[in-house]
């Protein structure tokens, strides 16, 4: 009776496991993954556009007290990101005139603590710190396997 | 617009224009498939059946409120649209009906449209328009003690909501 | 020997036990014993109370298959839950029963706070029928950002859960 | 069989008999979601079920009011996560429409591929959760869900997000597709269609699925009509209404794809319906993958809408999604009203699932693919 639906489910323990095994094995994701912003103090003029297009308003404009000067930025306003209310749409990305926001892969910002969510402008400048190496390949018979991304590429 | 297209919204109009000449206040027809008629609200029962059996508008998408303070008026309108007459499924008709602010009531298409019984269910909760003669007029939405006013309304401003 | 006496005789009895257990259970092998299986069987509750549950059902699936790390599927019971995960807006009407699912859990029980609107209300924060803050309702462990957060995000939300239950006093 | 069940008659105010007891297939349920279901229960029978919906109702037409056009466009989505781009194309078109912004044909295109895709990632979360979990059926739900897994990593590289896109504020898509991307779309497509056999052998034609299905929820032609539900259930049912052939949007006017509608109206031909859309997408995703035209994606849109009203339909996995937008000439819509897919389904529920076994329930609630996110909006 159920032969039919037991050999489909026999046939499978020969495919390749699809789990991945996540803390040691992480995907390479494409290059525009909209996960946390990356700010380029350099380049912000501090006109405060990511804060009025931003869906939640969890963009504010904050003054920046270290002893770098900014010439495009004389008042040193730089947006600081609460992490706990951005839905990651990126539009801000997408609105700021001068490019000087950016996607990075980082997706694994959970903290003990809220507060810790608020993101002030330096730590949004530090460059990411997501390594992954892995990329998911098709078999057409074998299922799916996760394999290192050929490092030429 | 292809000529063909224009007269079945205009033959409609021209249908409810001489069926209810003196209840049919206003028509407009948008730019494709959009009908609006507004219509004195205590004939929304002759009007809805007449729509569901002589045109074919044989369910409602959806009932939608909207308030005008400045005006001192509340709107009713009923989105109907077409399952069984394939000529007419693009063409969707809104029929509108003003009501006073204060006491928003208005008598219910349950018993024509079967499938108006939860969207009268949540403009009564969202607007307070009272529906007369709903088999079962309940909250459906916010929590059952909710004993604030109906959130839609555009003078409910909320605190955190900043200005409009 | 009187009611009183008796009950106070036992009192007294349970509290130089209860003494003795912690002293006992409060440092070295025993304490790093319960915690770690603790640590691997967080069972989690199975209650949705927004979008965000697509995410969690996204990491329940086979991809990155939880139970590794002691994580199965539906419980179903409330006693057996040890992990409660707010996946998304919590509406008042969802806070009344959160709080009442929040009672029945067995203790020791840890909350997970997963995506924005479950740390401090989103998209939605100036919405009528939102609670913004679910801290007030009950203590929470690990707050995840995301709107929603990706499976391996909450993943890595229950690794870090699983470092502060290694090192959690045993009768905090 | 259910008798020729009269108007649906709701469980809070009828008089309870004494045989008669009150389940509540709550909010904490396995099997039910964010909905509680007020089941009246007479032995293994049930009486009538009363849906108390709203427990994600987070008003989203009330914050809609507060919001500019483009950063509607997120919170407006929330809704049916599963099923994004549709909901978020809905609510573009009639404000494209008050605005007289014109998309692009290849921006046309990219939106109709990206929203197929949804489609087939959409069905397939049903298939898993409300065919596969709540029938108990572990094995789909684990296949379901590794493969949609596949789908949205092509998801993620178009648009950058794994469910909430974002992807189309009015004037087009934001993105243009990344080189490679077809091969690996094409790829996975031939990858799926044999999947989708397995998937016939492992479910639809199992034995124990049909003798659950069939049969089981039947819900008439007239019926259908008479309580304007839509979508799958409306297929299932008989009547063939598609909003992508009634009303083309996007690149739909010029692909061939049918409409798949079955006569008998009960929950396996629900479940047909379903997989038959998935073969059609992906034929659908096929086709305009070589038509292709090239060109800009997308236009600049005004960030201001004119006064006036307009309405925009498209037809998304669970149904008919029906937006209307009131523009009053500023940046925020005077009023956006949503009429979805879950919230015209929802008076199936208490019309099908009356004098059925409880074990029923499950099948009937699952063949209906009710998401109450996007009922209580």
């Amino acid at each position: 009776m159920f032969l039919g639906e037991m050999y489909e489910g026999i046939k499978h323990i020969f495919k390749r496991t699809f789990t991945m095994k996540y803390p040691y094995q992480k995907l390479l994701l494409p290059k525009g993954f909209r996960g946390r912003h990356l700010l380029y103090m350099d380049k912000c003029t501090g006109c405060g556009i990511c804060a009025w297009i931003c869906p939640e308003r969890c963009i504010s404009m904050v003054p920046v007290t270290n002893d770098k000067e900014y010439p495009q930025n004389p008042e040193k306003r730089f947006p600081q990101y609460w992490y706990a209310r951005c839905c990651f749409c990126h539009f801000c990305t997408d609105y700021c005139p001068t490019g000087a926001l950016d996607y990075t892969p980082d997706y694994e910002l959970a903290e003990y603590d809220r507060d810790l969510l608020l993101w002030s402008p330096e730590r949004l400048s530090r460059p990411t710190t997501h390594i992954g190496e892995y990329q998911s390949v098709i078999h057409d018979n074998q299922g799916v396997t996760y394999e290192p991304v050929p490092k030429t590429k | 617009m292809s000529q063909k297209s224009t007269s079945r919204e205009e033959t409609i109009i021209e249908k409810a224009k001489s069926r209810f000449p003196e209840y049919i206040k206003e028509t407009k027809i948008d730019n494709n498939r959009r009908v609006t008629i507004s219509f004195d609200k205590d004939h929304v029962q002759e009007i809805a059946k007449w729509m569901r059996d002589d045109i074919g508008f044989d369910h409602l998408k959806g009932i939608a409120g909207v308030d005008y303070p400045t005006h001192k008026k509340l709107e009713v309108l009923y989105l109907a649209g077409s399952f069984s007459k394939p000529e007419i499924q693009d063409i969707i008709v809104t029929l509108k009906a003003e009501l006073p602010k204060d006491a928003p009531t208005i008598s219910s298409v349950v018993s024509i449209w079967e499938s108006a019984h939860f969207h009268e269910r949540e403009a009564f909760e969202m607007f307070g328009i009272n529906f007369e003669g709903h088999p079962d007029l309940r909250k459906l939405l916010t929590l059952d003690n909710w004993d604030g006013p109906p959130p839609m309304l555009k003078d409910i401003k909320f605190p955190e909501m900043g200005q409009r | 020997m009187s009611q009183e006496t008796l009950q106070d005789f036992i009192g007294a009895w349970i509290g130089k036990m209860s003494e003795i257990v912690q002293t006992v259970t409060g440092s070295g092998p025993i304490k790093y014993l319960i915690n770690w299986s603790r640590m691997y069987a967080l069972w989690p509750v199975h209650i949705t109370t927004a979008c965000c549950s697509a995410e969690f059902g996204a990491m329940m699936g086979p991809r990155l298959d939880p139970e590794r790390f002691g994580m199965q599927a539906v419980a179903g019971g409330l006693r057996q839950c040890d992990l409660l995960i707010v996946e998304g807006t919590v509406t008042k009407k969802m806070a009344k029963r959160l709080k009442i699912v929040y009672e029945q859990m067995a203790k020791p029980r840890y909350v997970i706070a997963m995506g924005d609107c479950a740390c401090s209300g989103g998209l939605f924060h100036d919405s009528y029928s939102i609670v913004n803050d679910v801290h007030k309702l009950f203590p929470v462990d690990v707050y995840v950002p995301g709107c929603p957060p990706r499976p391996e995000a909450l993943l890595s939300a229950i690794v870090k859960l699983r470092e502060k239950i290694r090192r959690e006093e045993v009768f905090a | 069989m259910t008798a020729n069940p009269p108007t649906p008659t709701i469980a809070s105010n009828e008089a309870k008999e004494p045989s008669t007891m009150d389940v509540s297939v709550g909010p904490q349920h396995p099997g039910s979601g964010h909905v509680r279901l007020l089941m009246r229960v007479d032995g293994d029978y049930i009486v009538s079920i009363d849906p108390d919906i709203g427990y994600v109702h987070r008003g989203c037409e009330k914050i809609a009011e507060y919001r500019n056009y483009v950063s509607n466009i997120p919170h407006l989505e929330r809704p049916c996560i599963i099923d994004a781009i549709h909901l978020n194309w809905a609510y573009v078109l009639p404000v494209e429409e008050l605005q007289g912004v014109i998309v692009p044909p290849r921006g046309q295109y990219i939106s109709t591929i990206a929203a197929e895709m949804n489609r087939i990632m959409s069905h397939l979360y049903w298939l898993a959760i409300n065919a596969g979990v709540f029938s108990g059926h572990t094995t789909i739900f684990m296949w379901a869900f590794g493969d949609r897994d596949l789908f949205i990593e092509l998801a993620e590289w178009l648009t950058g997000a794994r469910l909430t896109y974002s992807f189309l504020p009015p004037g087009g898509p934001r993105r243009d597709f990344p080189s490679g991307f077809e091969q690996k779309l094409a790829k996975l497509l031939d990858y799926f269609e044999k999947r989708l056999v397995e998937y016939d052998r492992m479910f639809l034609s199992n034995p124990l699925v049909v003798a659950r299905a069939k049969g089981i929820g039947v819900l008439k032609k007239k019926d259908a009509i008479k309580l304007g539900v839509t979508g799958p259930v409306l297929r299932g049912s008989g009547v063939e209404y598609d909003v992508r052939k009634v009303e083309p949007y996007g690149a739909y006017a010029d692909l061939e794809f049918q409409i798949p509608t079955f006569k008998e109206g009960d929950s396996y031909s629900r479940y047909l319906v379903r997989f038959e859309e998935m073969k059609q997408s992906i034929s659908i995703i096929r086709q305009a993958l070589n038509k292709m035209p090239k060109g800009p994606i997308a236009r600049k849109a005004p960030l201001v809408a004119p006064e006036g009203e307009a309405i925009g339909r498209v037809e998304s996995s669970r149904g008919e999604i029906t937006v209307m937008v009131i523009g009053d000439n500023s940046d925020k819509p005077y009023r956006v009203k949503i009429m979805n897919g879950s919230f015209r389904n929802l008076i199936a529920l208490p019309y099908l699932i009356r004098n059925v076994h409880v074990a029923d329930m499950p099948i009937i609630y699952g063949s209906l693919d009710y998401w109450p996110v996007e009922a209580d909006r």
